[in-house]
């Protein structure tokens, strides 16, 4: 097992390279790039990334210069009538993105730096792509976790219960209602939750954005507890809604199998509870497959999952970053991103599958069928 | 024997609820049985494979699949505590306290992804509330107590890596854990060698004097009636048709199913012709299993399951293999099979292939078939029994025809006296006998050159334990079939083996002639064996 | 460049407010803007909404997304007032002197001008930040001081630029833009490096809170150097701003009728018509109002790839606008709250308005034989519809016209009579909303028997398409900054048609090309008028944009909170400036 | 008796010979009356949208027109056929078209006049409009009858759904399943080889093919076929891993069977737990997919009816409800359906299982 998990180790090297390599080179074929995005920004063009769910709100196409009125009254937008750029400018834009160089040194200078875990700055914002995951990572961890934890922790009782009352009149209603809560979309419900519970019309409870209070660092520690969740309470409802449905019919499912088989008549003979037959017996068989699931979820959930729900409590997190860096050509984000994910979905993995062994001796990795 | 009796069992039948063409069909599968059982008693129950023994004594425990299992009738009375329909606080208190179980197939009655210490402990706790080391020493105890040798070394086993008896024991030591005061046991020693065997019932004698332990005991094993049992009763198509105490069955049969019954014997076989051919060889077989222990899984020790074994098979000739419980004759066989990976040299037909690929293989496959010896465990339980049963004739592309494979399926199943009408079930809506005659039907069908049989008959009672070894010698006369017969019966053993070859710990012991060996035993081990065997028959 | 100084013979012109054509509008000595209301009182506090986020406050370098409002803590040499569109007067810039030929301009300093921490400004601190938008500026930012060489501190008040250009007041009014950058707060600082930490200036407010990405807070500064000039009596009364970021707009008016935020200019016609039903407004806690803008827009509208040869037919090109069926969008879609755009530059006095004046006609004149017929005779009027839709009579024409240019309909579609391939069009847009408000020309397109269909690509991809002519029609606008100039080339010349991203249409017209010369040289604000009022009917006349539509109000929404002067200003709202907190 | 039972029982259902274990769990399939049930639904409105054509569209489904007829749904008629003045094709929801015929005939509508993309320029009150007798529905932010896009999208919807789902479980199965039943380097070099393709820029490519083709219904199944299938995978490994240890997968490795029929018949039917608990899922996830691929523009061409554009535009308006609620009803129906069917197939497929 130690040779197995040595190995799996070793051969995460290859295996990142070939995807950062496959990306580059698809990357290179993509109509347009950092440039041209840095370009359509500074003349007013850009539009924003996450306007393509949210909208721009307005019916003038391409922007309309008064309509900007309260939130530019900076002047700035004095340099708007500038004349178009000339080469030698969009020359230096691309020296300042490094794309003067040859794509194959570009993507050696990016694996030498990787190696050296130096992930680079972004292109459109100079931080370091490693500092601004970090600085996004309260809202993802906030979110996932929330969500992944509340999901398991109501899905896999319910899916069991579900399990042993097969067919009963609960079992028909809780599928119902999860169903149902899966066919809402999450971005529609949490509008409806800011509208009844944070907009002005209804209750005005909850706070409309943000994860915490401004005067959070001031508060003490009791009131920063509540008052984060005060904050975090609406976006894992709009997310947890839908998480449910897979999970407890998957459980409920896996659990139907194996609650007629021998040794769970064995443990009743013992005289054993029922919920110590389903938890202490039951439980470990059928977990395997709920499981196995896991990493995707979570990696789901903390990278890509909860990007809209991120838009719209104007929380900022890892969903968002990494949207963000696609749709505008932010090269650096992207890959240091998908490098620390991907990483993150091996490491997962490879704790998962000891997991495995761990759940059910019986599975060995290194045993070979054919 | 004046006392009021702890168990009562009063007009009980139970049914079976089935779908078929839209119709609700209920099969009334045991039909008004009744009886007492007293403190320190032992009731034999016995009858013919499928007569509804074990759903007997799994509606003591209401253990049945309900509600597809109903009962039309009848009371189940526990020290006047009434079971059928209890609650289930009431059934929790009963189940493995006052009542416990001894399943009839061990091999898949244990949780197979918990260590064989947490499965008993788990009832020490939860009855008696014993925890932590004084737990373990109660459980080492127990298992010494059924005769599992290190059984501190195997405190840490799961069940898969334990042999059938092991596992048999495993379940005896867990339904003992409580101290109970009725224990249903379902064909307690069926994996069990005899030396094994007569050291559990022993145990369960001095349980029942010291504790007044009242003992259900269904079996088929009419020597084990015959020493034990204060009574017996015997069962056939669901209905109870005879009892009586145990001098009166086995002095004054009145039934002729019961006269049957114990007439039956093990039948006689001609010796076949002694051949200079090899079908099947192996030398210097050798199978450790590596012991693993934290998260990282590192090999620590390891089980030598066989240890430099060497045999050979000649056509048409029967090889015993015999010994005690956990030597390593499971191990051997799937060794042989190339279902385990091992060390040394198969030779099958004069060849060797140290890696064989999957043609070799595939042929090989068609010509050596086994019956494992958990039949429930060996059978897809999706799988309804008649593709079960043909499907080696799909993988090896024999019959191919549906309706001629269906015919061919039919015939198999009434040679092992299975009714072909219920060949659409699946394998859990079976007998444990019934199981096993599945399973040897599975590997007959294919009518292949070797047979190798692990206690291919342990689950059956004596009419058709007999019927089947007919079948096995008439088989065996027409085809020149070799086999290679696993059991712990040495009655049986005797009358089908040509040749014997007895284990130890994982070495071979003793080898050779079948009748020599059981003439004049010279290693310890077999006469101790041979010994205990013939002693308890006497 | 002209040496200066030495120049015994030049005349310098020595002013306190400019203009780039004429005269500003307020004479030396006025007291304070007329929007301006010298009795507001001061203090209070309101919150203002922003859409994203941002990331900095370093807007001078390439990186990092700044807070648009952060302006308000940066004070300039000159400023503009509301009521004109070049006007401008000192701030920290006492008085400009330049030459006649405006090769250079020198900016005399107001010696009492601090910064917040009360350090004086000098005239280092400007050379500091003409060195850095040299050096470090964000590309557009070099762009647009393209034409300003060089500085030189001639003492610590007076400040000299260089120019490239001769005879022109734009390079003066970009410099007059700029703010000075604090030497002494600077040092050992780097500037090309993006910043949260407020930096040192000396603008009437100050940064008072930054919380990233999500809201930044400017209070009033007490001591304001400059809060007694004239420019600035009145104005800045808010005592605190705050400006929350939201990034979803559903959720931003959520927040604004819960009173989280103060004032909401609404973008959209369907919210403003349909969703301010709520409460307070009926209550009149909340206020809302359309205010009539006279700024100048741009022209916008689906720009046509001249550099696609089926495009090149100005027929082709009339018969696809005739086809735009602006009346039934306006009724189904806009809620009748838009206007055509009927100019090139809308909403403003350069655009054409009515029959050529004399004035006009005799500046299109020379060029007769290469306009199209009607210029110099008609009114251009966009073709009307009855609005239903499926105007029969703009279809009858649109198939004459392409008829003529050699596509006939054919079996339901329209076909080359040469090749029979039927006339093929996509429309590429980088804004969403646009599938939806152009869904119905398409429709009608399709209806005329065309393969027409409409494509959404992100913005780089826009950029980049564009910036190759890989399109047939764009979703495009053009933004306009009176008065017109320079950048006049770039969007419709000839040269830059060549150019990546120049010119997005491909307009290649030596008539507009000289017309443009005339502009750039003139000299007198009403030539420049007619000229690019002449310029205005050359282009619509060709056909070369399908305008699409405006609004020439602005949609406003308040808490009743605020009090505001009587006077609005002509060409801004006026907010938060002129505002004041009841 | 035993000759009647020595023959194979043979049964058909729609004319195909059922093997008694296969109507054994038919049985157990009708025996879950939800599943049975929502089966039916599923086929009869799955059937109808399959039709929509017919039930909704800006097309006469008849038109008499001096005594001769006209089918516009399967012909396209230039208007001048009917007296019109453009050889274009007749464009009925236009009043003066509309005139010209029925002054020398009649028309027959469609049950819904209007198709998925037909602009309903006669609204009373700018788009989105309320529902009303016109519009059940009501019309969308584009003047469009929301009933007749919800036909037209449920179908394109369900189908491309369907045929993801179907196609991206059988390949993520039969990964999982090699991955899982083999082990060893096979299992090894699989998982690299996932993890990779995996990593691959799902959202370029989609820009790149966007960028060379307009995307269309058949160039976005592909394309997220290439990607879908990896979902499956990890839980049918993990199925596999555990199952292949088991004893009846010796005894049929004992009896010869080969590799395949092991996964296929052995192994296979356990796994189906997790299938078929994720199958529906899947195919409601595709439709939120292809929607988000409509809110990046690489999604269908702008003005193709789907189920997600009415949900965005639910959560765009929403002063006007009847496009969310629209939207999330039939969303939530078509799952509930699709959930219980899947219920009911795995009540099929378990062998312990047998009635209610
Ligand atoms: N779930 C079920 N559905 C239908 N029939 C069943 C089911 N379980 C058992 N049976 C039938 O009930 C009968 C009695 O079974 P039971 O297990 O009690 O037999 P048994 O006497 O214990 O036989 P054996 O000695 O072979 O173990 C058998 O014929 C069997 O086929
Ligand atoms: N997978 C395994 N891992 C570790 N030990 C094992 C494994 N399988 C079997 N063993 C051990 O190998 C020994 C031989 O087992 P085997 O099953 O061959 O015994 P057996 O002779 O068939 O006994 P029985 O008569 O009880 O069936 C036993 O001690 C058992 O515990
Ligand atoms: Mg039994
Ligand atoms: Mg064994």
């Amino acid at each position: 097992m130690l040779s197995y998990i040595i190995r799996r180790v070793f051969l995460m090297i290859p295996t990142l390279l070939g995807i950062m390599l496959i990306n580059f080179a698809i990357i290179q074929f993509a109509p347009g790039g950092p440039v041209e995005q840095a370009i359509a920004e500074f003349q007013g063009q850009g539009v924003d990334a996450t306007a393509r769910f949210s909208g721009t709100g307005s019916d003038v196409q391409g922007g309309d210069s008064a309509s900007v009125g309260a939130g530019d009254s900076g002047g700035l937008s004095k340099y708007r009538g500038a004349q178009g750029l000339r080469p030698e400018i969009i020359a230096q834009i691309e020296k300042q993105f490094g794309f003067d160089k040859p794509a194959h040194e570009r993507f050696f200078l990016m694996v030498s730096n990787y190696v050296r875990f130096d992930f680079g700055e972004s292109y459109f914002s100079n931080k370091k792509v490693v500092d601004l995951i970090i600085d996004k990572m309260p809202v993802s961890i906030s979110l996932g976790l929330w969500t992944v934890l509340i999901t398991y922790l109501i899905s896999i009782p319910l899916g069991i219960r579900k399990a042993v009352q097969d067919d009963s009149r609960f079992d028909v209603w809780t599928s119902g209602v999860i169903v149902v809560g899966y066919a809402i979309p999450s971005f529609l419900f949490a509008i409806l939750l800011i509208v009844m519970f944070a907009g002005g019309q209804y209750f005005d409870i909850f706070p409309l954005r943000g994860l915490t209070s401004e005067e959070w660092d001031t508060y003490p520690v009791w009131k920063q507890i509540l008052d984060y969740f005060w904050h975090i309470t609406l976006p894992v409802i709009s997310l947890v809604i839908g998480s449910f449905a897979t999970l407890t019919m998957l459980t409920k499912n896996s659990f139907l199998d194996q609650i007629k088989l021998q040794y769970v008549q064995t443990a009743k003979a013992k005289g054993l509870s029922e919920s110590k037959i389903l938890y202490g017996h039951v439980f470990r068989n059928a977990m395997l497959i709920v499981i196995a699931g896991f990493p995707a979820l979570l990696v789901s959930v903390l990278f890509t999952g909860s990007m809209i729900i991120e838009v719209i409590f104007s929380l900022d997190g890892l969903g968002l970053l990494g949207f963000e860096a696609a749709l505008n050509r932010d090269y650096p984000i992207m890959f240091a991103t998908l490098f620390i994910f991907t990483l993150l979905g091996m490491v997962i993995q490879l704790v998962r599958d000891i997991m495995y062994t761990i759940i059910d001796p019986r599975i060995d990795f290194e045993a070979n069928r054919s | 024997m004046s006392s009021a009796p702890v168990l009562t069992v009063e007009d009980l039948s139970v049914s079976f609820r089935q779908r078929i063409n839209r119709q609700e069909v209920i099969s009334n599968v045991v039909k008004e049985v009744g009886f007492d059982l007293h403190a320190g008693e032992t009731l034999a129950l016995v009858g013919e494979s499928g007569s509804g023994k074990s759903l007997t004594a799994l509606s003591v425990l209401q253990l049945l699949p309900y509600p597809q299992a109903f009962h039309p009738s009848g009371s189940i009375r526990y020290q006047g505590k009434e079971l059928v329909s209890a609650s289930d606080d009431t059934l929790r208190q009963v189940r493995g306290n006052d009542i416990s179980m001894i399943f009839q197939e061990p091999m898949t009655a244990l949780n197979p992804l918990h260590v064989i210490e947490k499965q008993i402990a788990e009832s020490l706790e939860l009855h008696q509330g014993i925890e932590g080391q004084s737990a373990r020493e109660k459980i080492i105890e127990l298992l010494n107590q059924v005769g599992i040798h290190d059984s501190e070394k195997r405190l840490g086993a799961y069940p898969h890596q334990l042999s059938g008896g092991q596992r048999q024991r495993v379940m005896i030591a867990m339904a003992l854990a409580n101290n109970p005061e009725v224990l249903l046991a379902d064909e307690p020693t069926t994996a069990l060698d005899v030396t094994v065997q007569a050291r559990i019932l022993l145990l369960l004698k001095e349980l029942q004097r010291s504790n007044n332990l009242g003992i259900l005991l269904i079996t088929h094993d009419l020597n084990m009636v015959r020493q034990v049992a204060d009574r017996v009763l015997v069962m056939q198509s669901g209905r109870m048709v005879e009892r009586g105490t145990t001098t009166q069955i086995f002095t004054s049969p009145k039934e002729p199913y019961t006269q049957t019954l114990l007439a039956a014997e093990p039948p006689l076989r001609q010796a076949p012709d002694s051949s200079e051919q090899v079908l099947l060889s192996a030398k210097n077989l050798k199978v450790w299993f590596p012991i693993k222990r934290g998260i990282l899984k590192r090999t620590v020790d390891h089980v030598k399951a066989v240890n430099d074994a060497s045999l050979e098979l000649k056509p048409g000739h029967t090889l015993g293999i015999v010994g005690e419980s956990g030597s390593g004759k499971t191990t051997l066989a799937l060794a042989l099979l190339r279902l385990i990976q091992s060390e040394g040299r198969i030779e099958f037909l004069g060849e060797h292939h140290a890696n064989p690929d999957k043609e070799t293989l595939q042929k090989m496959r068609r010509q050596l078939q086994m019956v494992f010896q958990d039949p429930f465990g060996s059978l897809s339980p999706r799988m309804a029994i008649t593709d079960i049963v043909s499907e080696g004739l799909d993988a090896h592309g024999l019959i191919t025809d549906p309706n001629e494979r269906d015919q061919k399926v039919v015939e198999i199943l009434q040679e092992v006296e299975i009714d072909p009408a219920i060949r659409f079930r699946y394998p859990h809506e079976f007998s444990g006998g019934q199981r096993q005659r599945i399973a040897i039907a599975r590997a007959l069908i294919l009518e292949p050159k070797v047979l190798f049989l692990d206690e291919p008959t342990s689950a059956l009672d004596k009419t058709v334990q007999v019927q089947v070894l007919d079948l096995l010698n008439r088989i065996q006369r027409q085809h020149q079939l070799s086999y290679l017969f696993i059991s712990h019966d040495l009655s049986v053993v005797r009358s089908i083996a040509d040749d014997l070859l007895v284990m130890k710990s994982g070495d071979v012991v003793e080898q050779g002639n079948a009748a020599e060996i059981f003439a004049n035993p010279q290693h310890e081990y077999t006469k101790a064996l041979l010994d205990a065997a013939f002693n308890i028959a006497a | 460049i002209l040496s200066s100084g030495n120049s015994v013979a030049e005349t310098i012109i020595k002013k306190s407010a400019i203009a780039e054509f004429g005269e500003p509008l307020y004479a030396e000595g006025f007291t304070h803007f007329p929007y301006a209301n010298p009795d507001a009182p001061k203090g209070g506090r309101a919150v203002l909404s922003a859409f994203g986020s941002f990331d900095t406050l370093n807007f001078y370098v390439l990186k990092g997304n700044w807070p648009g409002s952060i302006g308000l803590v940066y004070d300039s040499l000159m400023t503009g007032s509301s009521d004109e569109i070049d006007g401008l007067y000192g701030v920290l810039a006492e008085s400009v002197e330049y030459p006649e030929d405006k090769s250079w301009a020198v900016f005399n300093l107001r010696k009492e001008a601090k910064y917040h921490d009360g350090v004086g400004i000098t005239a280092k601190d400007f050379e500091l930040t003409f060195n850095t938008i040299k050096e470090n500026g964000r590309p557009f930012i070099q762009a647009f001081y393209q034409d300003v060489t060089g500085v030189e501190v001639l003492d610590d008040y007076r400040i000299k630029f260089s120019f490239a250009t001769t005879g022109s007041m734009k390079p003066i009014t970009i410099v007059a833009g700029m703010s000075p950058l604090p030497v002494h707060y600077w040092e050992g600082k780097d500037i090309t490096e993006s910043t949260l930490v407020p930096p040192l200036t000396s603008g009437p407010y100050r940064v008072k809170d930054v919380d990233a990405g999500r809201s930044i807070t400017y209070e009033l500064v007490e001591d304001y150097w400059g809060k007694d000039l004239p420019v600035n009596i009145g104005l800045n009364n808010i005592g605190e701003l705050r400006y929350d970021y939201y990034r979803d707009l559903t959720v931003q008016f959520e927040a604004f009728k819960a009173g989280e935020i103060d004032f909401r200019s609404e973008p959209s016609a369907k919210r403003w018509e349909v969703e301010y039903d709520f409460d307070q407004l009926a209550t009149g806690e909340v206020l809302k109002e359309e205010v009539p803008s006279k700024s100048p827009r741009g022209i916008g509208g689906y720009f046509f790839n001249l550099k696609r040869e089926r495009f090149q037919d100005i027929r082709v090109r009339e018969a696809i606008t005739a086809l735009y069926d602006f009346e039934a969008i306006q009724r189904t879609l806009l809620y009748g709250k838009y206007k055509r755009i009927n100019s090139y530059f809308p909403s403003s006095d350069y655009g054409a308005v009515g029959a050529p004046t004399p004035a006009e006609l005799e500046i299109l004149k020379p060029f007769e034989s290469e306009l199209p017929p009607g210029v110099l005779e008609k009114e251009f009027i966009l073709p009307k519809t009855d609005g239903s839709g499926r105007d029969r009579k703009n279809r009858r024409k649109a198939l004459a016209l392409f008829k003529e240019a050699g596509w006939e309909v054919k079996s339901g579609k329209l076909v080359s009579s040469s090749t029979g391939e039927q006339f093929k069009m996509e429309l590429m847009t980088g804004f969403p909303e646009s599938r939806r408000l152009a869904l119905p020309y398409i429709e009608a397109l399709k209806k005329s028997g065309i393969d027409a269909s409409i494509r959404l690509v992100d913005t780089a991809q826009w950029r980049e398409r564009v910036n190759s002519s890989d399109f047939d029609l764009l979703v495009a606008r053009n933004n306009f900054f009176p008065p017109p100039g320079n950048e006049l080339k770039g969007a419709f010349g000839s040269e830059s048609a060549d150019i990546r991203g120049g010119n997005t249409a491909g307009i290649k017209n030596p008539v507009v090309d000289a017309l443009i010369e005339q502009i750039v040289a003139a000299t007198e604000l009403e030539v420049l008028q007619t000229t690019t009022r002449a310029l205005d009917r050359v282009l619509l006349w060709n056909y070369y944009v399908m305008p699409t539509y405006y609004k020439d109000d602005s949609w406003i929404s308040f808490w009743d909170k605020f009090g505001r002067p009587d006077q609005k200003p002509i060409y801004s709202l006026g907010f938060p400036e002129t505002w004041w907190i009841k | 008796m035993e000759s009647q039972l020595a023959r194979r029982e043979e049964h058909k259902v729609f004319g195909l010979t059922v093997s008694p274990l296969n109507q054994r769990r038919w049985q157990n399939f009708c025996a879950n009356k939800r599943g049975y049930w929502s089966l039916w639904i599923f086929l009869v409105v799955f059937v109808f949208t399959l039709f929509a054509e017919f039930f909704a569209n800006d097309k006469p489904i008849l038109i008499k027109y001096q005594s001769e007829y006209f089918s516009p749904i399967f012909k396209t008629y230039p208007e001048t056929v009917f007296g019109g003045e453009f050889d274009l094709e007749a464009d009925y929801r236009d009043p003066y078209i509309v005139d010209l015929i029925e002054s020398k005939g009649w028309i027959v509508w469609p049950l819904i006049p209007y198709s998925s993309s037909s602009i309903d320029y006669e609204l009373d009150v700018p788009a989105p409009s309320p529902p009303s007798k016109r519009h059940l529905l009501g019309t969308d932010d584009q003047a469009r009858d929301v009933l007749a896009r919800v036909v037209y999208g449920f179908r394109i919807s369900v189908l491309f759904g369907l045929v993801l789902t179907i196609f991206s479980s059988i390949i993520g199965i039969a990964a999982g399943a090699v991955q899982g039943y083999f082990g060893g380097l096979t299992d090894l070099l699989m998982q690299r080889f996932i993890e990779i393709w995996e990593g691959l820029p799902v959202l370029y490519l989609l820009i790149i093919m966007a960028a060379v083709i307009q995307p269309n219904f058949f160039s976005l199944l592909a394309l997220m076929l290439l990607f879908s299938w990896t979902g499956l995978v990890a839980v049918v490994r993990a199925e596999f891993l555990r199952a292949r240890n088991f004893e009846y997968i010796r005894a049929a490795r004992a009896l010869g069977v080969s590799d395949t029929t092991i996964m296929v018949r052995h192994i296979l039917p356990n796994a189906m737990v997790a299938t078929l608990t994720f199958m529906p899922f899947i195919l409601s996830g595709s439709i939120t997919t292809l929607t988000s691929l409509d809110f990046l523009g690489f999604g269908l061409p702008a003005g193709s009816p789907s189920l997600g554009e009415l949900l965005n535009q639910g959560k765009n308006n929403l002063q006007a409800p009847w496009l969310g609620i629209t939207g999330f009803l039939v969303i939530g129906f078509m799952l509930s359906l699709l959930v219980f069917i899947g219920e009911a197939v795995r009540d099929a497929f378990d062998p312990r299982k047998l009635f209610k």
